[in-house]
């Protein structure tokens, strides 16, 4: 191992993925053994419309690097209308934080069916290089001075 | 006085018509007045705006026999409404001649008792303000 | 957290599935130093029966309260390993899983890596653990009754299918017989049999079924409950005969004076009396009195009907009903109407009588309809010599004026009309303007083709602009042939309509009763399109037929037994448990603004006044309820409340917080 | 004033209300502050100035809850926060005697003071003049350059909802509403961040926006209760401290009419409308043009949605 790949920089991610679709679309790209970074750890959650815009600052603030939301496809919500909601929400929250001068390659929202298990890992492996590319999150852990 | 845009790109932003909606159904050609008069038929205005081929639309007889009778307009289920097409299309040769729009004072000596009402009623509508 | 969990980590290896990329051994090392955890093993398979007792074991020896198994997907285990614990007697709802394959093992090289993020994946899902609850199921008990709405085939279907299956039905239907448009039509595509004689033999197998009730000229008033519970009133309208005492003679009608009511089954085509059964096969065959046209009811005077029924059946003084009934399923069958042809002047409907839709010629080429089965113009009696169709009356129209959607039966009726008019009137020259002909469906289009091919139907690849009546009592139609780049000037003796169906008139109100999601189009939206396609996503509430979208009798039956299955699969349940995991509001917390409210997609949260104590303050607050049989457990609703009152059972704020926090850590 | 201060009187005298809620004046001649008034004594208490910007609809919640009826005064773009508390049941309209008062336009102290005014001991309103004493004589400023921002964009002096108006108004919205939003989203990322760091790194976590924001009216803020582990435990976890003004905005966002409470109560001039400012600038933008508090019936821009809804990821597209 290289000295560089040593010191490689890892970023912290977290995924959060609806139970019905996109967390399906996990375990679908496992079984079919696509691969994509360990820095990715999933929360199951019942629905995109379950993540509260709290949780994702709540990791920025515990040092994730980057957060990921994965629900169904606009149309296909177990639940009818979740994602709808979550769209608006993070649509408001990201352009907050974009607002704020956090990067906006941070965040991302991306509809995963259960059916797409090949989306899913590209995905992963889009948003772990993007926010490596970005580096550490410093922003968001200290948009005040003080702690 | 292209400001970069082609003219096919100029007729939609004027008429505000979405080509790509149009279904092919033909009930503008079958509402027209003036089909037979017409060498390119209103259903094919369509395409030829949807293929950037606005040259052969401006120079064919179409584009002034079209009567402005607004039964493409009314009837269209597409909303698509190749009536405003012709019109965009017409707005197009008119503001490349660099005639600008008619004075009021000046539509007096241009009325000729031949030409149809609602042609009249059509270019009042479109040019009174 | 006011409880220490004793929690007990499970680590599987999957054979070689696990343990081949990551280190089990080191992760159940790593996880015996996160709090709350006393104890930590790993094992071969966990999912075996003997991994099953290891769990069980660990439940009785070190006394857990919690589990957490690093092992495949939940979605693959969580209920074996859920069960296991529930044997153990444990709260099924205290166990995790954290998915250590799926997630970890089968995508990752490296086994340190990959041995890291399932020590972290184990550190989230004790994390959580360490904030579980005990869950109960909810048990509601479950009405063995179904309710449809609607008497036509869609709904005479599911009744039957349901009444079959051993469980009473009740069929609630406007009109005055069950039936519906399916009894309007004469023959069906693609087969051509005669609409009556399927159906009839229906409809009385339905009124002759012991276990189905059918109110006709009646119509749902209130709905409330939940699934398996529904509580229904049923306006039953005066019908002003007497059901039990009615022979079916007819001599009413027959001697009724007021005999210039349009006929609602012959569209309007002709006549009917005050006193009426919409059609011969009518069931019940029990005429209702028309009031608004009764002479009697208008002027007092007449009473004629009285006069002549033998059976004294005939009771003006008959006054609307009103029943309420349990329910433990709704099957919604409300069919459909054509839409209004107001609007689409340029085809002459509203000027000429021989301008129709193609319902009317239903009823013009039918033997029990105004002209006797022959085929002719209304406006004068004459055979018509030439016939145009016209396809997408309104359909697939995104104006004001029509449906945006395809109302795709058309394509083929009108294939059907123009080969009936060919085959029994040869001489008939028929045209068809169409824009698509579409005729997905088994022997569809090889029925459309025969239509153009063998019986010489002209079909025409273009629209029709404009229909002008003629003074010599012809009509002009004037259309395109895109195909030819050609107008079309062309005589028609009669010209019919396809026009665009649409839900009917009253499902809204029935949609609102039934807290069923309803679309921009008026049709009830399913709960899932692929998935789920007769049920709506009010737990409980069926779809059936037309009223979800447009369809053909094949399919509609199809749907309606699909439907009928549904509601059978509910009905066959004593008690239905209810998934735990649903939201909950904080009485404290709660500001009363309905913000909940308005994101839930269930209706399964209202609003009550309610007596708090605030550490001390009794005070009467607005406050939102949750219903545990509505509530899914998406959890819009705990994101949109401001003040975090509600929250989700099962991944609650503070868990999901926790999981956030063991990962990130 | 006196108009306001004698039908006050009159509707407590005959019973119609049972308390006044409106300005009293307060220890310097520039802070009147919002107060309860039971009977025509208290009254004489009673101001109504230039310096009268608290909003008192979010005191009618406690008002709702007394016996009675209170008459409120209410600014034309109060009335829009009224609206918002009726849309969420928090407050009642049956309680309330609302009389929509006019509005010139609110001064701001802190304005006067860059000015380079200073020990203030009087402050007369002329016409479109202010005329100050002060320990060091008398100054003159024009009332616009003492304005409070929020009225240079105001919504209009249109009362959305009352029973009676007293008095004239003046429009003095002429600013552009979404001005210095716009000069932030035009910033880099690095500037954007750096202009936000110091501003709220001068947050002293005094709660004073929150408790004046009519919208931010829960029972129990989640900022207060442990819900989210976000309550403030002796400042042992930094989430909530950095985050607070985020999770604020966002909270009310939907629900934000714009009052400005937030930006004129803020004792180090945080410039926390801009948050506000921001999310009402993308509601408008992506979900098409809402105000908050203009009605009490239309759904609300995050409790609604559109199949056709721009996706999170135009936020990145357009840079």
């Amino acid at each position: 191992m290289s000295i560089e790949a040593k010191h490689k920089f890892k970023p912290k991610i977290v995924a959060f993925c609806c139970n019905w679709c996109s967390y399906a679309g996990a375990d679908l790209a496992g079984s079919s053994r696509l691969g994509y970074p360990a820095d990715v750890k999933i929360i199951r959650v019942p629905c995109s419309c379950r993540v509260n815009p709290m949780f994702i600052l709540r990791a920025f603030e515990k040092g994730a690097d980057g957060v990921i939301l994965c629900g169904c496809h606009p149309g296909d919500c177990h639940y009818s209308t979740g994602n709808y909601y979550a769209r608006r929400r993070m649509t408001l929250l990201f352009s907050m934080l974009d607002f704020l001068g956090v990067e906006n390659g941070r965040t991302r929202v991306e509809w995963v069916s259960a059916a797409e298990g090949v989306k899913f890992s590209t995905t992963m492996n889009e948003f772990v290089e993007k926010v490596a590319s970005l580096g550490e999150n410093v922003r968001l852990g200290d948009l005040r001075c003080r702690n | 006085m292209s400001y970069g845009k082609s003219q096919a790109e100029q007729i939609r932003e004027i008429s505000g018509v979405n080509p790509h909606k149009c279904m092919k159904c033909g009930k503008c050609s079958a509402s027209c007045p003036s089909f037979n008069e017409m060498d390119i038929k209103p259903h094919q205005f369509v395409s030829y705006v949807l293929n950037d081929d606005a040259e052969a639309l401006v120079n064919s007889k179409s584009l002034w026999k079209c009567l402005s009778c607004f039964a493409c307009i009314e009837r269209c289920p597409r909303d698509v409404k190749p009536g405003k097409l012709i019109d965009g299309a017409r707005q197009t040769v008119v503001r490349q001649r660099g005639a600008d729009y008619l004075m009021p004072e000046e539509i007096p000596e241009h009325l000729d008792p031949k030409l149809p009402q609602q042609l009249l009623v059509s270019a009042f509508r479109r040019y009174r303000r | 957290m006011s409880r220490v969990q004793r929690i007990g980590v499970f680590v599987c290896h999957c054979g070689s599935n696990i343990a081949a990329t990551v280190d089990v051994a080191k992760v159940a090392e790593m996880a015996l130093l996160e709090p709350g955890v006393v104890h930590a093993e790993e094992y071969q398979y966990m999912c075996s029966e003997a991994g099953q007792a290891k769990i069980a074991e660990a439940v009785k020896d070190k006394g857990l309260t919690g589990i957490v198994v690093c092992s495949c997907s939940p979605r693959m285990h969580e209920t074996t390993f859920r069960n296991a614990a529930e044997r153990a007697g444990l709260n099924p709802f205290m166990v995790e899983i954290a998915n250590i394959r799926e997630h970890c093992s089968w995508i990752h090289k490296d086994k340190t890596e990959a041995t890291k993020k399932a020590v972290i994946l184990a550190r989230a899902a004790i994390a959580k653990v360490n904030l579980n609850a005990p869950l109960k199921e909810g048990e509601s008990r479950v009405t063995k009754r179904a309710l449809v709405i609607g008497g036509g085939i869609a709904g005479i279907q599911t009744a039957l299918d349901i009444a079959e299956a051993g469980y009473p039905v009740d069929i609630v239907e406007k009109t005055p017989s069950i039936g519906g448009r399916m009894s309007q039509l004469d023959k069906t595509f693609p087969t051509l049999d005669c609409s009556a004689c399927i159906l009839t033999p229906k409809m009385v197998e339905a009124s002759a079924h012991e276990n189905i009730r059918i109110h006709t000229y009646s119509e749902v008033e209130q709905v409330s409950g939940f699934v398996g519970d529904f509580t229904v009133d049923i306006r039953k309208k005066a019908r002003s005969v007497n059901m039990e005492k009615c022979t079916g003679c007819g001599v009413c009608s027959e001697k009724c004076p007021a005999k210039r009511n349009a006929s609602e089954f012959n569209r309007g085509l002709n006549n009917r009396s005050a006193i009426y059964t919409p059609f011969a096969q009518a069931i019940p065959n029990v005429p209702v009195i028309d009031r608004e046209n009764c002479i009697k009811f208008k002027t007092g005077k007449c009473g004629i009907c009285a006069k002549v029924c033998q059976a004294g059946a005939v009771d003006y003084e008959q006054k609307d009903e009103i029943i309420t009934e349990k329910y433990g399923a709704i099957v919604a069958a409300t069919g459909f109407d054509t839409i209004k042809l107001d609007d689409f002047d340029e085809y002459a409907y509203s000027q000429s009588k021989d301008v129709i839709t193609s319902l009317e010629l239903e009823r013009v080429m039918n033997a029990a309809g105004p002209t006797g089965g022959h085929l002719e113009r209304l406006s004068d009696g004459k055979e018509p010599k030439n016939i145009v169709f016209i396809q997408c009356v309104g359909s697939r129209d995104v104006t004001c004026r029509g449906k945006g959607y395809c109302s795709k039966i058309c394509c083929m009726y009108t294939a059907k009309h123009a080969m009936l008019i060919r085959d029994k009137y040869p001489d008939v020259n028929v045209a068809v303007f169409y824009i698509d002909v579409r005729t997905p469906g088994k022997n569809f289009d090889e029925f459309y083709r025969r239509a153009a091919e063998e019986y010489g139907v002209n079909y025409v690849k273009g629209q029709v602009g404009k229909v002008a009546p003629q003074p010599d009592g012809s009509l002009l139609v004037q259309g395109v042939d895109l195909l030819d780049n050609k107008q079309i000037r062309t005589k028609a003796d009669m010209v019919v309509l396809a026009t665009a169906i649409e839900p009917e008139a009253g499902v809204r109100k029935i949609a609102t009763m039934l807290t069923a999601s309803i679309d921009n189009n008026n049709f009830l939206t399913e709960a899932h399109p692929k998935l789920r396609p007769v049920e709506s996503p009010t737990a409980g509430v069926f779809l059936s037929g037309v009223c979800q979208g447009p369809k053909d009798i094949p399919e509609t039956v199809a749907q309606a037994g699909a439907a009928a299955v549904k509601a059978i699969g509910l009905l066959a349940k004593d008690k239905l448990l209810t998934n735990p995991c649903t939201a909950k509001a904080d009485e404290l917390l709660c500001n009363g603004c309905s913000a909940c409210e308005n994101v839930c997609p269930y209706g399964a949260i209202t609003y009550e006044s309610r007596e708090v104590n605030d550490h001390g303050i009794r005070e009467v607050r607005r406050i939102a309820a949750v219903n545990n049989a509505l509530c899914q457990g998406c959890g819009a609703c705990t994101v949109t409340c401001p003040s975090g009152a509600m929250d989700l059972q099962g991944f609650s704020n503070r868990q999901i917080i926790a999981e956030v926090d063991a990962i990130c850590r | 004033m006196q108009e306001l201060v004698n039908r006050a009187a009159e509707l407590l005298a005959d019973g119609s209300v049972a308390r006044v809620l409106g300005w009293k004046a307060g220890d310097l001649p520039y802070n009147p502050e919002p107060a309860y008034f039971k009977n025509a004594e208290d009254l004489e208490q009673f101001v109504y100035n230039g310096f009268c910007g608290a909003n008192l609809s979010k005191y009618m919640i406690e008002a709702s809850k007394q016996s009675g009826k209170t008459l409120i005064f209410l600014k034309p773009c109060d009335t829009y926060s009224f609206n918002q508390l009726l849309k969420e049941h928090r407050v009642d309209r049956d309680k309330a005697w609302i009389i929509g008062v006019g509005c010139h336009g609110k001064l701001d102290i802190e304005q006067i003071r860059e000015q380079g005014v200073k020990g203030i001991e009087q402050v007369e309103e002329e016409g479109d003049r202010l005329k100050i004493q002060t320990l060091y004589g008398e100054k003159e400023l024009s009332y616009q350059s003492a304005m409070l921002e929020r009225c240079s964009v105001c919504k209009g002096k249109e009362h959305k909802i009352y029973d009676e108006l007293i008095g004239e108004s003046a429009e003095t919205g002429s600013g552009e509403r979404f001005g210095r939003v716009e000069d932030v989203e035009a910033m880099s990322p690095e500037a954007k961040f750096a202009f936000f760091r110091k501003e709220l790194s001068k947050c002293i976590r005094c709660n004073a926006c929150r408790n004046v924001c009519p919208a931010c009216s829960c029972r129990k803020c989640v900022f207060d209760s442990n819900q989210f582990d976000s309550a403030q435990k002796a400042n042992v976890d930094s989430f909530e401290e950095k985050m607070f003004h985020i999770i604020r905005a966002f909270h009310v966002a939907g629900r934000c009419t714009d009052c400005g409470e937030c930006s004129r109560v803020c004792p180090q001039g945080i410039p926390l409308h801009l948050f506000n400012r921001k999310f009402i600038k993308d509601i408008d933008e992506l979900y098409g043009a809402y105000q908050a508090g203009e009605d009490t019936d239309t759904k609300g821009p995050l409790t609604d949605f559109t199949f056709e809804d721009a996706e999170p990821g135009i936020v990145a597209e357009r840079g």
